[in-house]
């Protein structure tokens, strides 16, 4: 239907993915960065799912009052793995996803900066992720909130393996989370094509340019909490002993430190997709780009300094309080000029209503009441009523649900045609939304309401009688057909990566130097490097935009034929990275296979550092 | 102006690799702060000695001494500071190895194997230091369970002694390699990117040695 | 257009059954609202929510009308022959949207400071101390001033300035009663204080609290009783807690019909020794506060109490229809059985309980054995209104099925499960005579014994 | 508007100076040695007055100890790590994070209380 209607250029031939690059093994080994953007996003997808089954099983359990459909054991396992699932499993992935496919053709690279560190990244990030997801299969998965709070975590408290699972798995993501953004960050600063001055960097890109830092910066922090717990839990260190006098803040303010800039490493990306979206279907470029750029790393910096609003409740004294908290609500004046900018972008275009646009604006609408409620946190008197309640719930679901979900769905139908050189089906695609959109503020609508009359969250339980019956219904049935719009996706996206219309190079129009090439783009993205002049090559771009977007958008060639030269296949970062997984497990199974494990890392890393990345040059 | 097909182009001109290099120390801050940080927060909180810089009796009337030896930590510090100054020498060396060498100083400053070598035993003699310490300490009483400041003492310096052994293993390797095919202008980028690393980990072993042995 | 019809299609039905189920929801009361503060705390955080709601409110309809407004105005009819205009930015409008809520966020930054300050002063002197200790997953509660330890269970006098001392033993738990104020942790190794003053205005009324802060298994169940009573009540029920447990030659008896309350159900009581049904010989405050039949006179505690018009031992009515929120509903599992028709003879539960592992566990002032500290406080635990931390009604019925399988009744905890054959769910064994298992005879017998402490 | 290149891009600007890397400017050992004799004689100051009963117990003991190490850390950080001679750009990747660490260890120390003395509500 719609899809008809949208002005398509370049050829309309499905370029065949991959030429002779198919099979489980190219897979395994590859070092594209396209390829390892494909895994991320149908592995990043995967966990998305578990961690919305998670999710509606909680609904099923909270549905009513005094629920008995899982344990209470069960029931804090499955909100610890719904949380961290989401979190690191299915939001940070996807993103991923798209630095990965995106980023490199945004700023007209033929690859990020270290290929096999990035396929190094990935599969850390999937061995990783089975570690930590795979226990809920034997009730043992983690079950300390995802947040891990001190001293709950400890062993004393816990001395399952279930936080063992927990410690040791966020410790195996942390590395490649780290990896990636070192990489990230040498691309986006090494890599941009002639003429790809900073100021002309796609928003996508710029977001997550200041993602990778928060990353960077952040990630560290949350290493150092979490080895002080491993080793409090396996060597006997006394860091969150509160025997031996440890003080149970430290694990909060190390986490939070972390903690905060992760949100915003949630949904700087989404917001930079939408910032592709709402330009390409508004047929405008982007208002006020400089502003979003210096609002973006306004919040990242600022980020770093409000961690201890999730401590409002632990006594820091009205000095700490009020500091937090004000630096807490100069976060959303940054945001605020987003927002502001977003809705001026769409003002005096031509909008049209694509599936993608419609969850760009999805965004918009929803990622504001999430902030407005955040906002409300920030005052500590009256986050003192809200903290740990409901109305918690509520916000971070409007920001994340609200924020990152719809921001990546706008850019999964945004970029499925340059990723499959399919389109996604878009009637399809806005039922999708609808039933989404109507299912979201179903479910976290009313938990403003449960929260502030009184309904603190993590209980596996409650009691009738206390005026939150008719809300959690609300909530539950919201989550049901949070399901069904999700199951209409994956059909969707399923179908029409086999069977979905021929994309060819812009099917939307849009203006940035992705649409210049193929779709999908072949292995080395550009035949020529492209020569930029303007931020949206193809709609303000002078001739030698229009030349380098000529030559690139044929297809046909290989590398070879183009004498271009793209690193080798490898398994060795496979190696590396399942050694490092298989040296963590034998903390928890059997202590040789730390040594086998550390062994074989060492041999397989320096076999890769000492190989050669691709051929001499000629 | 578009670049060749085949070349590597980059926008800066630097080389990735040491971009990478920078961020990735600029992460390492982040790391040892926290580490820092613990150790300043915990500092005064044990409940049971030894203690840093405080003799301590305990219930049971053994007498602690206040663990920390300057001295010593004084005598290793100095290593690591002039490991420092080697392995810049090393960096020149190999930048410089094919400027001729006529004098026998020439000769010895444009030795990449001499300082590489010196860098790696001047670790090696900090982390000597290192064991020394540790093993004295356990002797004397503290080990890494025994209370917050064991606990947060030896994971920091701990962590830091691990950078140590990962750059000697790092300068190892390098020599290893000089040994085999030398190290040329051309691998400069290599030893620098090394040395970077090597001087990072010493300035944390400057803020270490002021924030934990000297302020009492 | 299309869009457009589609969009009403879809957004008409949804907004008609989001505002039901509102109207729904409009129906029943809400006992734990933070909206109905009963403190001066609870007042200031009410004064900023209203402004954070009206603000709130007023960025929302900002931002959504516009957006609202863009989106219609400015689709794509199909018809355009020209690209929309190529604006990249306009510097006095951004300037304009930064202001805006910078200006509006004065207007919350300034009060929220005065007030956090105002809120985290140092308490008036005079007030009310109470220590609470959290422990995984019950509360602990102490009036060092009338040197009393309760648990689960807080009485205040209206009036009167209350500063809450917070510690815990374990994990970090959160202290809240929403309708009185806001919350506080309550941390290891780190004394907090929260502070408030029930409103003098109020009648005698009783509140929910709950443990706000996720402790592991249990925090669902880790609730307790605010009970705010006037303050002759108030000095009543002090001199009540102040004497050494005592109990009379009192018999409970569980007479025949199923005790065990349903999983699933409301508690079948029927015919059960509950609620003071038919269990005469337990004197219980039956609706009405019980003069007791004490004998030793206690020291009234001297804070302006009028104690005159009542005898020591004032316990707050239950039963009454308002308070219905305060009382658990909570089903047992329905595989827990309790021999129907057993009575039970106090001073036999005296000698099993006091041989009993209980001891081990559970101190009660009055009886030498009995020191233990590791669970609640049972001096009076016949004068409180509900069971494991605000679990299950404290009724004989409950009480046996507590002591026979506590752990299957509150996951995780650490009362072991002393029901004789009974099977343990944490240690994963049935549980025989030689550790320690108690039959339904013995059970009952304690069961009048502890009924008996008031 | 902001259409070419009179946006300042201070990555892209600098291409022109810097032709590659190999050819930054490094000093020499008689910068070198300097900088370590520096070093060396700033840590036995360190270490002397730390055996200075009377200065050590002063007020100015820890800020002068903190000022030492800190030179110490920017000529090690400008010399032998060549910063003060090399792209720029590095020296954002350092002070960025660098900056954002100070500030958290100082924060921290103060929320713990190790810097003033804690602000209690209640008693
Ligand atoms: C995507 C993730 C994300 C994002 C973007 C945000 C954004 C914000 N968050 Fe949120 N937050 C979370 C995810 C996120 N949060 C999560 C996961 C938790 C809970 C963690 C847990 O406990 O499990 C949490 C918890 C949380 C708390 C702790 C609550 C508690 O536990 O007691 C606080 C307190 O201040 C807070 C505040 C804010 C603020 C002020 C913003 C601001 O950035 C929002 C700014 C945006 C706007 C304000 C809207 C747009 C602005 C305008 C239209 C301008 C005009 C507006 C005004 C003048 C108001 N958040
Ligand atoms: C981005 C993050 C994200 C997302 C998208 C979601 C999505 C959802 N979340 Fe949650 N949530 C969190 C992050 C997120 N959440 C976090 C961080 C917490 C805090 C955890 C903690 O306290 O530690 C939390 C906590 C949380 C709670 C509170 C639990 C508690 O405190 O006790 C609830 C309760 O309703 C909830 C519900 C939901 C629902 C109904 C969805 C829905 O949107 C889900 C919709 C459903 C799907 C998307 C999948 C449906 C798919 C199928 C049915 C098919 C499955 C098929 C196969 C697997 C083959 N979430
Ligand atoms: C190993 C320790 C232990 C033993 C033994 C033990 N208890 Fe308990 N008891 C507890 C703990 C802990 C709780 C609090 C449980 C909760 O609510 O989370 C408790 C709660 C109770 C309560 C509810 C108190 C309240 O205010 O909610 C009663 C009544 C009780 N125990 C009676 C007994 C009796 C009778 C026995 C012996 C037959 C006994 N307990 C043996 C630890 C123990
Ligand atoms: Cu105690 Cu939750
Ligand atoms: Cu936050």
């Amino acid at each position: 239907m719609a899809t008809t209607a949208l002005p398509t250029t370049g050829t309309l031939t499905a370029a065949p993915a991959y030429e002779g690059q198919s099979g489980i093994w190219s897979w395994l080994t590859t070092v594209d960065h396209k390829r390892i953007g494909v895994l991320y996003l149908f592995t990043a997808l995967t966990f998305f799912l578990i961690g919305g089954l998670e999710a509606e099983i909680i609904r099923l359990q909270l549905q009513g009052p005094n629920g008995h459909v899982v344990s209470a054991e069960l029931y804090n396992q499955l909100f610890t793995m719904h949380g961290t699932t989401m979190i690191f499993l299915a939001i940070m992935p996807l993103s991923a996803a798209f630095f990965n496919f995106l980023i490199p053709l945004q700023i007209g690279a033929r690859d990020v900066a270290f290929p096999r560190l990035n396929a190094f990244s990935y599969w850390v990030y999937l061995f990783g992720g089975i570690f930590i997801t795979l226990p809920i299969l034997f009730n043992v998965a983690p079950n300390g909130g995802w947040f891990g709070y001190a001293p709950l975590s400890t062993r004393p408290f816990a001395p399952g393996l279930n936080i063992d699972f927990w410690v040791i798995g966020l410790q195996i993501l942390g590395v490649s989370s780290l990896a990636a953004a070192f990489n990230f960050i040498t691309t986006i600063i090494n890599l941009r094509a002639p003429g790809m001055t900073l100021m002309r960097m796609p928003m996508f890109t710029w977001m997550s340019f200041v993602v990778q830092f928060l990353l960077v910066l952040a990630f560290p922090v949350i290493t150092v909490a979490l080895v002080f717990l491993l080793f409090d839990r396996f060597f006997g260190t006394q860091f969150y002993e509160i025997a031996a006098g440890a003080d149970p803040l430290l694990w909060q303010h190390l986490f939070w430190i972390f903690g905060h800039p992760e949100v915003y490493i949630l949904v700087l990306p989404a917001f930079g997709l939408v910032s592709e979206v709402l330009p390409t279907f508004s047929s405008k470029p982007l208002f006020g780009y400089p502003v979003m750029v210096y609002s973006g790393m306004l919040i990242g910096v600022l980020g770093f300094g409000v961690w201890a609003h999730h401590m409002f409740a632990v006594g820091m004294g009205p000095i700490g309080d009020s500091v937090f908290s004000l630096v807490t609500m100069l976060i959303a004046i940054p945001t605020g000029v987003k927002i502001f900018n977003w809705i001026a972008t769409m003002a005096q275009g031509q909008l049209r209503f694509t599936t993608s646009m419609m969850f760009g604006i999805g965004l918009i609408a929803l990622f504001t009441i999430g902030g407005i409620s955040g906002v409300m946190h920030s005052s500590p008197p009256a986050d003192l009523q809200q903290t740990d309640t409901y109305f918690i719930v509520a916000h971070f679901h409007y920001v994340l649900f609200g924020g990152s979900i719809m921001g990546i769905f706008a850019g999964i139908y945004l970029y499925f045609p340059k990723i499959t050189g399919r389109m996604l089906d878009e009637g399809l695609g806005k039922i999708h939304f609808w039933v989404n959109f109507v299912g979201m503020n179903l479910t976290f609508f009313p938990m403003h309401f449960s929260g502030m009359l009184g309904m603190p969250r993590r209980i596996y339980t409650y009691d009738s009688g206390q005026g939150w019956d008719t809300f959690n219904m609300m909530s539950s049935i919201g989550a049901y057909i949070l399901a069904v719009a999700t199951m209409i996706f994956v059909y969707n996206f399923l179908k029409s990566r086999k069977h979905g219309a021929i994309a060819g190079a812009n099917p939307w129009g849009a203006g940035t130097l992705e649409w210049t090439i193929p779709s999908p783009p072949p292995e080395y993205n550009f035949a020529v490097l492209p020569t930029v002049t303007s931020r949206y090559p193809l709609w303000e771009g002078d001739e030698r935009d229009a030349e380098s977007a000529r030559i690139n958008s044929q297809e046909g060639k290989t590398a070879d034929e183009l004498h271009i030269v793209l690193p080798y296949n490898t398994i060795k970062p496979m190696i590396v990275a399942g050694s490092m997984v298989i040296m963590f497990c034998g903390l928890i199974f059997a202590k040789p296979l730390i040594f086998i494990g550390a062994a074989s890392m060492v041999v397989s890393l320096y076999s890769w550092l000492l190989s050669p990345l691709e051929p001499e040059h000629h | 102006m578009s670049a060749p097909a085949a070349a590597h182009y980059t926008s800066t001109g630097l080389d990735s690799r040491k971009i990478a290099i920078w961020a990735f120390i600029g992460s390492e801050c982040m790391l040892f702060v926290s580490l820092i940080s613990t150790y300043l927060i915990y500092k005064g909180r044990s409940i049971v000695g030894p203690f840093p810089h405080e003799a301590w009796t305990s219930p049971s009337g053994q007498h602690f001494k206040p663990i920390l030896n300057i001295p010593v930590t004084s005598a290793s510090t100095f290593v690591l500071l002039m490991s420092s100054l080697a392995m810049v020498l090393a960096l020149s060396a190999v930048q410089n190895k094919e400027l001729p060498k006529r004098t026998t100083g020439d000769r010895i400053l444009g030795s990449s194997k001499l300082w590489l070598w010196m860098t790696a035993l001047l670790g090696t003699t900090f982390l000597g230091f290192q064991a020394f310490e540790f093993t004295s300490f356990v002797h004397e009483g503290l080990t890494i369970r025994t209370n917050l400041f064991g606990s947060s003492f030896f994971t920091l310096t701990g962590f830091h002694g691990a950078h140590v052994t990962a750059g000697v293993i790092w300068l190892l390797t390098l020599l290893a390699i000089d040994y085999r095919r030398g190290l040329g202008p051309k691998d400069a980028l290599n030893v620098d990117i090394a040395a970077l690393y090597w001087h990072f980990v010493d300035v944390v072993w400057i803020a270490i040695f002021t924030l934990v042995y000297l302020i009492k | 257009m299309k869009g457009n019809s589609r969009l009403r299609q879809i957004l008409a039905p949804g907004l008609i059954i989001m505002f039901g189920l509102a109207l729904a929801a409009g129906a029943q009361t809400y006992p734990n609202s933070t909206f109905q503060p009963h403190s001066e705390l609870g007042r200031y955080i009410d004064f900023l929510w209203n402004r954070l709601l009206l603000l709130g409110t007023i960025v929302f309809v900002i931002v959504e009308g516009a957006l609202v407004y863009v989106i219609f105005r400015y689709r794509r009819k199909g018809t355009e022959t020209e690209k929309p205009p190529q604006t990249h930015g306009h510097a006095l409008l951004e300037v304009t949207w930064t202001m805006i809520p910078a200006f509006i966020l004065l207007f919350i930054a300034v009060p929220t400071v005065r007030i956090i300050f105002k809120t985290q002063a140092k308490v008036a002197a005079g007030a009310l101390q109470i220590e609470v200790i959290g422990h995984q997953w019950w509360w602990e509660f102490r009036y060092p001033e009338y040197k009393i330890t309760t648990a689960n269970e807080i009485y205040l006098p209206v009036g009167r300035t209350v500063n809450f001392k917070l510690n815990s033993n374990d994990v970090i738990h959160s202290f809240w009663a929403p309708q009185l104020g806001g919350k506080r942790d309550v941390i290891a190794n780190r004394t907090n204080y929260i502070w408030y003053t029930p409103d003098s205005s109020m009648k005698s009324a009783v509140w929910n609290g709950f443990c706000t802060e996720y402790c592991g298994t249990s925090h669902a169940k880790m609730r307790f009783r605010v009970f705010t009573v006037q303050p002759a009540e108030f000095a009543s029920w002090v001199a009540g807690q102040q004497k050494p447990a005592q109990y009379g030659a009192t018999v409970a008896s569980l007479p025949g019909g199923q005790a065990t309350p349903v999983s699933g159900g409301e508690p079948k009581t029927s015919g059960v020794g509950a609620e003071g049904g038919n269990a005469p010989a337990i004197a219980r405050p039956n609706g009405t506060p019980t003069p007791g039949s004490d004998t030793i006179a206690a020291r009234a505690p001297t804070t302006g109490a009028v104690l005159a018009s009542l005898p020591a031992g004032y316990t707050f009515p239950r039963n009454l229809p308002e308070f219905e929120y305060a009382k658990p509903h909570t089903p047992v599992p329905g595989d827990l059985h309790f021999t129907p028709g057993l009575t039970g003879v106090a001073a036999r539960g005296m000698q099993v309980y006091s041989t009993a592992a209980c001891v081990g566990c559970h101190a009660i002032a009055g009886n030498p054995s009995s020191v233990g500290n590791i669970g609640p406080n049972l001096t009076h635990i016949g004068s409180r209104s509900t069971l494991g931390a605000g679990s299950f009604p404290n009724t004989p019925a409950y009480l046996a099925l507590w002591i026979k399988n506590a752990r299957k009744m509150k996951p995780g905890i650490i009362m072991p499960t002393l029901g004789l054959n009974e099977m343990d769910p944490v240690q994963k064994r049935i549980i025989d005579k030689a550790s320690g298992g108690l039959d339904d005879q013995q059970i009952a017998d304690i069961v009048a014994y502890l009924s008996s402490l008031k | 508007m902001e259409h070419d290149s009179t946006h300042s891009d201070p990555v892209a600007v600098a291409d022109h100076h810097a032709h590659g890397d190999d050819d930054a400017y490094h000093p020499g050992w008689s910068t070198y040695w300097k900088v370590a004799l520096i070093l060396l004689v700033i840590t036995v100051v360190e270490v002397w007055i730390y055996y200075i009963p009377s200065f050590s117990a002063s007020r100015a003991f820890v800020p002068s100890l903190l000022a030492m190490s800190a030179i110490k850390f920017g000529i090690v950080v400008a010399f032998y790590m060549h910063l003060k001679y090399d792209h720029k750009l590095f020296r954002a990747l350092f002070t960025g994070p660098l900056f954002i660490a100070a500030t958290t260890l100082i924060a921290l120390l103060f929320l713990f209380g190790q810097l003033v003395a804690r602000f209690g509500p209640g008693k």
